[in-house]
């Protein structure tokens, strides 16, 4: 199934997308998307990990392990980030990344 | 599991254990006396550091994944005190009625986060160290927001978890080049196998930039004065002085351990962050008037006179650097211990209302003056001893030109931390703070940052003990 | 060889009376001050005299040389190995002489002034100031190194600070003791710098080295040129200039007329007597060294000294304040030694000007205090300097008069008295080395002449003023040292000096030459018979006589206007062009760098501060861009 | 197939990033976890990719879709960034994206061996407990830690004085 | 118990005691009865040294004692004390005490002040009797911080602005030094031998000539800070103007001299090559700071401005002679540091005095003094002709032996700069005297100066102790000189047994 595609194209995708995350991250006036670009790029490493312990070390499964290390952490930070968005809601009527400004200089 | 491989392991055993036995008790105890957790808490933490001071061997646990050297121990030992003093200081403001019931979930999540530093400190792979970062950073954004219905606590927790949040994002990338490049998590056969193809060095790099935001070097350090700002006291303090102490600690493994082949590029990396990372942390304390926000910059300013050390040669760069850390987390501990003694009764945060604070309470305004010059390294205080050997260090290596920056960048320093003096001493104020007695615990806290701050100046023992364990460490 | 260490009593007796007199003085009535000082000054002048005697005359077999003994030495500080300033005494013919000199005359001021300052406030401060002064000069003439000399040299300058400013609650004599020390500071400052020229050529203090002609001083370095003069004359050129400011020689004479400021005894001991004859001193005490290394040094002394005297005696014409005119005859008569110095030679008959200095050194030492203690006499009977208000005031003081008309005649250089032979072996000194010199002495003796008469009648003849309260003769203890001191201007004309003090010691003989004798004598006696013709009686002649040049003596009167350029010079450029800006540039330039540095870390910081801007994006974006930098910078860089 | 699923990712990937509509973000955030699902299918880490549907695509996005609707009023658009602060991240990001693919791409990976057959749960199960060299009890025990403690954070966070609807704690 | 760290554990008891203390008066007495003993103990330490030298101990360093402190940098606290030291020991009690005297009258926060002024003692004790070069650098630190409290706190006009000023330089003075100080030490041991910070050890070995080169300007510059060097000497006028009297006798008398010590025994002692090598540069430098300083003094005032100046024009003279590197020179530096610590600390008590009378030190606003207060009018005109240079007076004795001893230098751009530096005697002595004249003679400006009363009991005592000090040494030298030349000898032999071949540029 997999034989023929070379470990370079898998990476070039997944660094796109690390990047494009990032862009989310600086560019998205919302907390919540900014949340969802996280996700992203923490999906891109895992693509890294994996492909690098399909195509490079498949003896153990380091690459593997860690994936599911970054999915479980992954959760419980969305979890811990969402929590705090919804306090901010509570205190700034909107989570619009602007007025979360207010220490400053 | 044999006994002993428990006994290598019992710092974190234990800490466990005590969250969880914190967690039973906060459900027996009625909602009306939940200050009695307070003292529980705090002689659990007391018995666990003791604990921690027994002699233990060291040993490789988990095939590797878990090491623990008598420095690693020594490490521990010094956040564990670093950890109680903070406790006794935070007892006033816990005892306040807002948080009267968030009492048990404080003591929890602190002492997750320190099983976090722990596991990072006597990691053995990146999976772990990865895993002790998460877990030391992603409670602590909940503390930064603890004080949750107060909107700069709550700016504070989303400044906190997302920055961190994109941070570890950065390092996980860093951390799965090093492994596509190495093939494995574990340190020892990375330490051999790390050459300096370019996509080992952006690797290390990015790996270098996810650490260098939890000790917040400059170009990483943004959200640091916003964080500590808008934290409460006590969580400031456990920030500047835990965390970044114990992150400090596991720059300096890291970097001697496992990129011990290309020591000659992150000495320039060090080189060049330093100093920015010194002028910038300057620059920003000059103008501060918040005391937190003030004392923000200046630990950034202290975290770039910490990487001098590093660049010292491996034995004498790694004690100067660790003795400079403790000296760091005493002082730091002087200083908020009473800003927190003075927020807790009064509220008060700005340098400007410390104004005549000698008058109205003296022993107060004199540890914080004796912390200030420790910060700033003058000599009766152990600050001295500490920035010396830093400098002693660096210049071995020869970077004397570094050094006569950072002597500079101290005599800047000096001035800030002499208007917190001048502002005490020499200003008038018509109300100042008036007269209090704090209560037991933060007097004793007061009186443990004070001892320190003297002790490990003159007692040279101290600093042989650094320097013998240190020995061991580089395979 | 005597043993001379008793000298050294000399000059500790008026340092502790001094002392005395400064701690406890004033817990005593003044009139013991008093006592105490002159008792210390008579033991001096006692033991001082014993000195010369046993030196001159008991134990000097005639036509021997005079010895220069070292009758007392201690080292005081050990500068470089072969340079060590030491204290001592030394006893020399011109040192026994000064010895004399400065005894007598302080024996007499002392005397004198007891009458002279009853009833003035701080009457044992006086007495212990003129002590210290005496301590200083007799220090001065017993040194046996050139830098115990510059040592007492300074405390000379010190003391007369302290003497001149004694009124000090009067402005003018604050200013003028200020003005005093500033200039012989500055000429002091020439001395050191002469010093130190000195003992880096020939490394040694020593005044027995230096001078010995085959000494290393004289013999070896004065080949080395140095813009045209040797170094070793640039080195005497210095030292001279020190001496000339003491001895208030032409560029550095302003503070003289000031100095009247202080009490007239202490003009009389210090501007006439002592002090300022110190520089004559000093030249004299470094002769040796002055004539035998190439004579340019001598040459310059020869003629600062000719015009000095002839610039004082024109001005002295010109004065109307009578301590003025002494002051500048002073300046004159020290013009006069200077210039005998200068042209004498050395050893054997070209010696004669040394000689002839030194004697009149000694007799214009007598007549000098007798002019001022005199005119002490008058001011204090009439209470005004202003010759204006006084005349004919030969009724009221006959004592005093008779003794200023001797001291008149002395200076005038009348032949019995003593200021006829000085002045004229002078002169005769000054005929055989150069004529030029010779005519402007002859000119200057004939100033002199008029301008003492033009006083003289001014204050006795001339008009009959009535005095509101008749001044009343001043009481014995003053007229017995003015008649000591006539006594002692007519003797000392006879001693013979030219056995005493030459420049090698040796004896030379002298004689009367009546060539230069007899014009000298006549160009006095004219210069008497103008004074008479205009001064005798009131009238308008000398008004007219100003009349014609009048101008120039518009100009003489003002003292040619020294004084304001030497106020311009530090008022204007020291004050405002150079110690004005100065601070404002330490104040502006330096200072401000200094602030300047903390300002711009300020301004830094001012706008850096921007950069903290709160937003998370934005720290997000700064976190992004800084690892990319970082990466960049070492993959592709390093 | 490998080339469909990465285009989708890809195009997936930028329209969450760029989309007005929040929701609509959600949405395309969901098909990219899917698309990623899939390719781990195709590299035969079957349980991965299964453990990778269930969390991501089940809970963390259904958590935010909860977020959402919490928070911000379906119909109003999001604000869109300043136009200079855009730009320049799209500098950045492009300028780090350049740079890492150069790095990659010259870095000489060691011979790919692809002949390897599927890793079966049994070997994941013994790597998961095992505590010598290779194997991750301890990692898995730090992780119970980590959800411990995120949880009570998460809880003392959000708390609200009266007790309203509680938020969903977290599945697994 | 060796005596020399009894110098500094006697202040530190006697803070102890002051902590106890409970009003103004027993503050007082304490820190008098300590700063006594301090004073009689150094009194023994110069009478003992002088019967060892007699006893014919040569050795250089007398009373030696080594204690290792920190092992892994072979730090020690070593102490020791040579015939230079122990002078400026005996310097050091002398003002500190007549300091403790003249400061009787301070009301506000009394405690604090002596504790503070005791502690500045203490750290200029320990630093002229430390060897170790670490040790030294900690004193000279522990010596700087309480400056700013007290001119912080005490003082007067732009107290602030002044204090941080003058504790800033001296901190970036502190910060050459520290690299200096490093540097030295890296370079300490030969190839392979165990680094040390002790003074003696590093004298023994040649320091690479391009590293002395690289340090010296650190070290010197770095020491000349605080020795009032031209440039950088901008926080002596503030600083001594705006802090109380006790404070700038201690600082102007003692502290600077620590600078002038300091330049002498690590940058010229340790780096003698590059000492001879760029002595040309700063020969420039602190000629300027002699003849500026005296200038500058002229158009002053405020009475402590003009004796501010008139510090820095006499420091820069004490780093002029010292730059001569000959032995004469030296030790007339050496003499000159002795002879203007006391002048100063002098003029400043007085000068503290008179303001505590007339509340004002401008010069013109006053007049007359001398018959109002003739004991003062007599220590002013003593004080000012000490520093004018007056024989029988120590000013005299110190100056003389530079000008002479730097006017024996072999190159004439040397001796041209020594007759540049003898200008500013005449300069001093405008100054001076315009001062006197202005301040104490002339008529009583405004009445109400009248009722002023006389030097009460203790501030005669601090006067009069000085004054017998500075006529001591006026008059008799000879034990002084030849005490501070027995052992400058072979340090200057060292310095210039290095390097015949480089004399100077000319």
């Amino acid at each position: 199934m997999t034989q023929g595609i070379p470990l370079n194209f898998f990476l070039i995708i997944s660094t796109l997308m690390f990047f494009i995350g990032i862009f989310g991250f600086l560019t998205r006036r919302n907390l919540i998307t900014m949340l969802m670009s996280i996700e992203l790029i923490l999906n891109a490493v895992n693509i890294n990990f994996v492909v690098f312990n399909k195509y490079l070390y498949p003896q153990q499964l380091h690459g593997l392990f860690f994936s599911l290390i970054i999915i479980a952490v992954a959760a419980a930070e969305a979890a811990v980030a969402i929590a705090i968005i919804i306090n901010i809601y509570r205190n700034f009527k909107s989570i619009d990344v602007d007025n979360v400004d207010e220490m400053k200089y | 599991m044999v006994f002993n491989d428990f006994l290598t392991m019992r710092h974190e055993l234990i800490l466990v254990c005590m969250i969880l036995l914190v967690l039973i008790i906060d459900l027996c105890v009625s909602k009306a006396n939940k200050t009695v957790m307070i003292p529980v808490a705090i002689s659990l933490f007391l018995i666990h550091t003791i604990i921690g001071f027994l002699p233990a061997q060291s040993g490789v646990l988990f095939g590797g994944a878990y090491h623990s050297e008598p420095l690693t121990v020594l490490m521990k030992n010094i956040l564990n005190i670093g950890v109680v003093i903070v406790l006794l200081q935070s007892a006033a403001w816990l005892q306040k009625e807002e948080n009267r019931e968030k009492i048990s979930e404080f003591f929890m999540i602190m002492w997750a986060t320190l099983t976090g530093m722990y596991f990072m400190i006597s990691s053995g792979d990146f999976l772990m160290l990865y895993l002790g970062l998460e877990l030391a950073t992603i409670p602590m954004a909940t503390l930064a927001a603890y004080v949750h219905h107060q909107t700069k606590s709550a700016e504070a927790g989303v400044k906190f978890i997302l920055s961190s949040a994109l941070s570890s994002g950065i390092l996980l990338f860093g951390l799965s080049m090093i492994y596509g490049t190495c093939g494995s998590m574990y340190f020892d056969t990375i330490q051999t196998a790390y050459g300096n193809a370019p996509l080992q060095v952006l690797a290390f790099l990015f790996f270098f930039s996810g650490m260098a935001f939890k000790i917040s070097l400059v170009p990483f350090h943004l959200w640091t004065a916003d964080v500590y700002e808008g934290a409460p006291v006590n969580v400031t303090s456990y920030f500047s002085v835990i965390s970044k102490g114990a992150s400090a600690f596991i720059l300096i493994i890291v970097l001697y351990t496992v990129f011990h082949s290309i020591a000659y590029l992150w000495k320039d990396v060090l080189y060049i962050i330093s100093i920015i990372t010194m002028v910038v942390g300057n620059l920003f304390a000059l103008r501060q008037q918040n005391l937190k926000r003030f004392l923000a910059f200046s630990s950034i300013a202290q975290a770039g006179f910490l990487l001098l050390g590093l660049l010292g040669a491996n034995e004498v760069g790694m004690t100067a650097t660790i003795y400079f850390v403790l000296v760091y987390i005493f002082s730091n501990l002087g200083a908020f211990g009473v800003v927190s003694a003075i927020h807790a009764k009064t509220g008060k945060e700005n340098i400007s209302d410390y104004n005549g604070l000698y008058k109205t309470n003296p022993l107060l305004s004199l540890l914080m003056m004796l912390s200030m010059f420790s910060l700033a390294g003058i000599p009766p205080v152990a600050g001295f001893f500490g920035k010396f050997f830093l400098f002693t260090s660096a210049a071995s290596a020869g970077y004397y030109w570094l050094v006569f920056i950072a002597v500079l960048n101290a005599t800047i320093s000096l001035y800030y931390y002499l208007m917190v003096v001048k502002a005490m001493f020499i200003n008038k104020n018509d109300n100042p703070i008036p007269y209090f007695k704090s209560d037991a615990y933060t007097r004793v806290g007061l009186i443990c940052a004070a001892l320190g701050i003297f002790v490990i100046g003159f007692w040279s023992q101290i600093y042989e003990i650094i320097t013998s364990l240190a020995f061991g460490v580089i395979k | 060889m005597v043993n001379y260490a008793y000298t050294l009593l000399i000059p500790l007796i008026p340092l502790a009376v001094f002392l005395f007199l400064g701690l406890t003085g004033h817990k005593y009535k003044p009139i013991v001050s008093g006592i105490i000082g002159t008792l210390g000054l008579g033991i001096g002048a006692i033991l001082s005299y014993a000195t010369a005697i046993s030196y001159f005359f008991v134990n000097h077999v005639d036509g021997t040389k005079l010895e220069s003994i070292k009758a007392f030495e201690i080292p005081w500080l050990h500068i470089t190995e072969n340079l060590t300033i030491s204290l001592g005494s030394l006893i020399d013919p011109i040192s026994v002489m000064m010895l004399v000199v400065i005894t007598t005359v302080s024996l007499m001021v002392h005397i004198y002034s007891i009458g002279y300052m009853k009833g003035e406030k701080g009457y044992h401060r006086f007495f212990a100031f003129l002590s210290l002064f005496t301590f200083s000069m007799l220090g001065l003439v017993m040194a046996t190194n050139i830098f115990q000399m510059y040592i007492f040299w300074e405390l000379v300058g010190l003391s007369s600070y302290l003497l001149i400013g004694f009124y000090y609650t009067k402005p003018s004599a604050v200013a003028a003791s200020k003005k005093a020390f500033i200039v012989t500071r500055f000429a002091d400052l020439g001395f050191l710098i002469g010093i130190l020229m000195l003992s880096f050529f020939t490394q040694t203090f020593d005044f027995q080295t230096l001078t010995n002609p085959n000494g290393p001083a004289i013999a070896n370095n004065y080949g080395t040129g140095f813009m045209g003069l040797s170094l070793i004359t640039w080195a005497l050129l210095f030292i001279f200039m020190g001496g000339a400011g003491k001895s208030a020689m032409f560029p550095l004479h302003i503070w003289l007329p000031d100095a009247m400021e202080g009490p007239t005894p202490v003009s009389a001991l210090i501007h006439a007597a002592t002090m300022v004859v110190a520089g004559v001193y000093l030249v004299a005490r470094l002769f040796p060294v002055y004539a035998l290394t190439g004579g340019d040094a001598l040459h310059v002394v020869a003629w600062v000294g000719g015009f000095s005297s002839l610039f004082a005696a024109v001005i002295a014409c010109t004065q109307t304040d009578i301590k003025r005119v002494l002051a500048y005859s002073t300046m004159s008569q020290i013009g006069y030694m200077m210039l005998a110095l200068g042209v004498s030679g050395y050893g054997g008959h070209d010696g004669l000007g040394f000689m002839a200095a030194n004697f009149h050194l000694f007799t214009h030492a007598m007549f000098k205090a007798l002019l001022f203690l005199g005119a002490g006499a008058v001011i204090h009977a009439v209470h005004s300097n202003e010759m204006g208000d006084m005349g004919g005031l030969r009724k009221y003081l006959p004592i005093t008069h008779i003794t200023f008309l001797i001291a008149c005649l002395t200076i005038a250089g009348v032949p019995p008295f003593s200021g006829f032979w000085s002045k004229d072996e002078i002169l005769v000194a000054a005929w055989h080395h150069d004529k030029v010199l010779f005519i402007i002495e002859f000119l200057v003796a004939g100033l002199t002449a008029f301008y003492m008469f033009r006083l003289y009648y001014n204050i006795f003849w001339n008009k009959d003023t009535h005095y509101h309260h008749t001044p009343h003769e001043s009481p014995l203890v003053m007229t017995i040292p003015l008649m000591i001191l006539a006594f002692g201007a007519v003797v000392s004309g006879f001693l013979p000096f030219h056995k005493m003090v030459t420049s090698d010691g040796m004896a030379i003989e002298s004689h009367i030459d009546f060539a230069v004798a007899i014009p000298s004598v006549l160009i006095g006696l004219i210069g008497i018979a103008v004074a008479t013709v205009m001064y005798r009686k009131p009238g308008s002649l000398p008004d007219k006589i100003a009349g014609t040049f009048k101008n120039f003596y518009k100009w003489a009167y003002h003292k040619f206007y020294m004084d304001e350029v030497y106020l311009f010079v530090t008022k204007k450029i020291i004050f405002r062009y150079i110690s004005a800006p100065l601070a404002w540039f330490d104040r502006h330039v330096v200072d401000a760098s200094m602030n300047g540095i903390a300002n711009t870390v300020d301004a830094t910081s001012k706008s850096v501060r921007g950069f903290q801007s709160g937003r998370i994006q934005q720290y997000g974006y700064v976190f992004v861009v800084g690892a990319i930098l970082l990466v960049l910078l070492f993959i592709y860089i390093f | 197939m490998f080339y469909f699923l990465a285009a989708m990712v890809i195009v997936f990937s930028i329209l969450t990033v760029t989309s007005r509509k929040v929701l609509r973000a959600a949405t395309y955030l969901l098909f990219v976890l899917i698309a990623t699902a899939a390719i781990y299918f195709l590299l035969e880490y079957t349980f991965l990719a299964a453990v990778q549907l269930t969390v991501y695509a089940g809970g963390i996005v259904v958590l935010i879709i909860f977020s959402i609707l919490l928070t911000s009023r379906l119909s109003e658009k999001a604000p869109v960034a300043s136009v200079r602060q855009q730009i320049l991240s799209a500098l950045a990001a492009g300028a780090g994206a350049v740079l890492t693919l150069l790095t990659i791409l010259k870095y000489g990976f060691p011979q790919e061996s692809v002949a390897s057959e599927p890793t079966s749960a049994v070997q994941i199960g013994n790597a998961l407990t095992s505590y010598n060299r290779d194997g991750f009890a301890l990692a898995f025990e730090v992780i119970s830690v980590l959800l411990l403690a995120a949880m009570i954070g998460a809880i003392v966070v959000a708390r609200r004085e009266k007790l309203k609807e509680e938020e969903s704690n977290k599945e697994l | 118990m060796n005596i020399l760290t009894l110098f500094v554990v006697i202040p530190v008891l006697t803070v102890i005691a002051i902590l106890f203390s409970k009003d103004m008066k027993q503050t007082r007495l304490i820190s008098a009865i300590g700063m006594g003993i301090q004073l009689i103990l150094a009194g023994i330490l110069v009478y003992s040294y002088l019967g060892m030298r007699k006893a014919g101990i040569t050795d250089e360093f007398l009373f030696y004692f080594d204690a290792l402190w920190f092992k892994t940098l072979n730090i020690h606290y070593t102490i020791g004390v040579d015939g230079i030291s122990v002078a400026m020991i005996a310097l050091t009690s002398i003002v500190v005490f007549a300091g403790v005297f003249a400061s009787w009258t301070v009301e506000t926060l009394h405690k604090e002040f002596f504790i503070s002024l005791i502690v500045l003692a203490s750290g200029v004790f320990g630093f002229f009797i430390s060897l170790d070069l670490f040790t030294m650098f900690l004193f000279y630190e522990i010596a700087v911080i309480p400056m700013y409290l007290l001119i912080g706190i005490w003082g007067s006009g732009p107290k602030e602005y002044s204090a941080m000023k003058l504790t800033l330089m001296l901190m970036a003075g502190s910060a050459l030094l520290f690299v200096a100080i490093l540097g030295i030490y890296f370079y300490s041991a030969p190839a392979g031998g165990q680094l040390t910070f002790n003074l003696l050890e590093i004298a023994k070995n040649k320091i690479p000539i391009e590293m002395q080169r690289f340090l010296f300007p650190f070290a010197f510059i770095g020491f000349g800070i605080l020795g009032a060097l031209f440039p950088f000497h901008t926080w002596s006028p503030d600083g001594h103007a705006s802090a109380p009297t006790a404070v700038s006798m201690l600082h102007a008398g003692v502290l600077m001299k620590l600078g002038g010590y300091g330049a002498f025994r690590v940058a010229l002692y340790l780096l003698p090559e590059a000492a001879h090598e760029q002595a040309w540069i700063f020969l420039i430098l602190t000629g300027i700071s002699v003849v500026y300083g005296a200038f500058g003094a002229i158009a002053q005032k405020d009475l402590k401005y003009i004796n501010a100046y008139s510090s820095v024009s006499h420091c820069g003279l004490v780093l002029f002679a010292l730059l001569m590197l000959n032995q004469a020179a030296m030790n007339g530096a050496i003499i000159q540091m002795i002879s203007h610590g006391l002048m100063t600390a002098l003029f400043f008590a007085l000068i503290g005095m008179i303001y505590g009378r007339t509340h004002t030190r401008i010069v013109s606003e006053m007049g007359g003094l001398m018959k109002i207060m003739p004991f003062l009018g007599v220590c002013w005109v003593i004080a000012g002709m000490a520093s004018l240079g007056l024989p029988g007076l120590s000013g005299f004795v110190a100056e003389m032996t530079i000008f002479i001893g730097s006017f024996q230098h072999t190159d004439t751009f040397h001796r041209f700069m020594t007759i540049l530096a003898t200008t500013s005697i005449v300069v001093t002595a405008v100054y001076i005297l315009r001062v006197v004249g202005a301040l104490l003679l002339g008529p009583v400006k405004n009445d109400h100066f009248l009722e002023l009363e006389d030097a009460k009991w203790y501030e005669r005592l601090s006067t009069v102790t000085l004054i017998l000090s500075i006529a001591a040494i006026g008059i008799a030298p000879l034990w002084l000189s030849d005490m501070i030349g027995f052992s400058l000898a072979p340090m200057v032999d060292k310095i210039n047994s290095v390097t015949a071949s480089i004399a100077g540029i000319f």
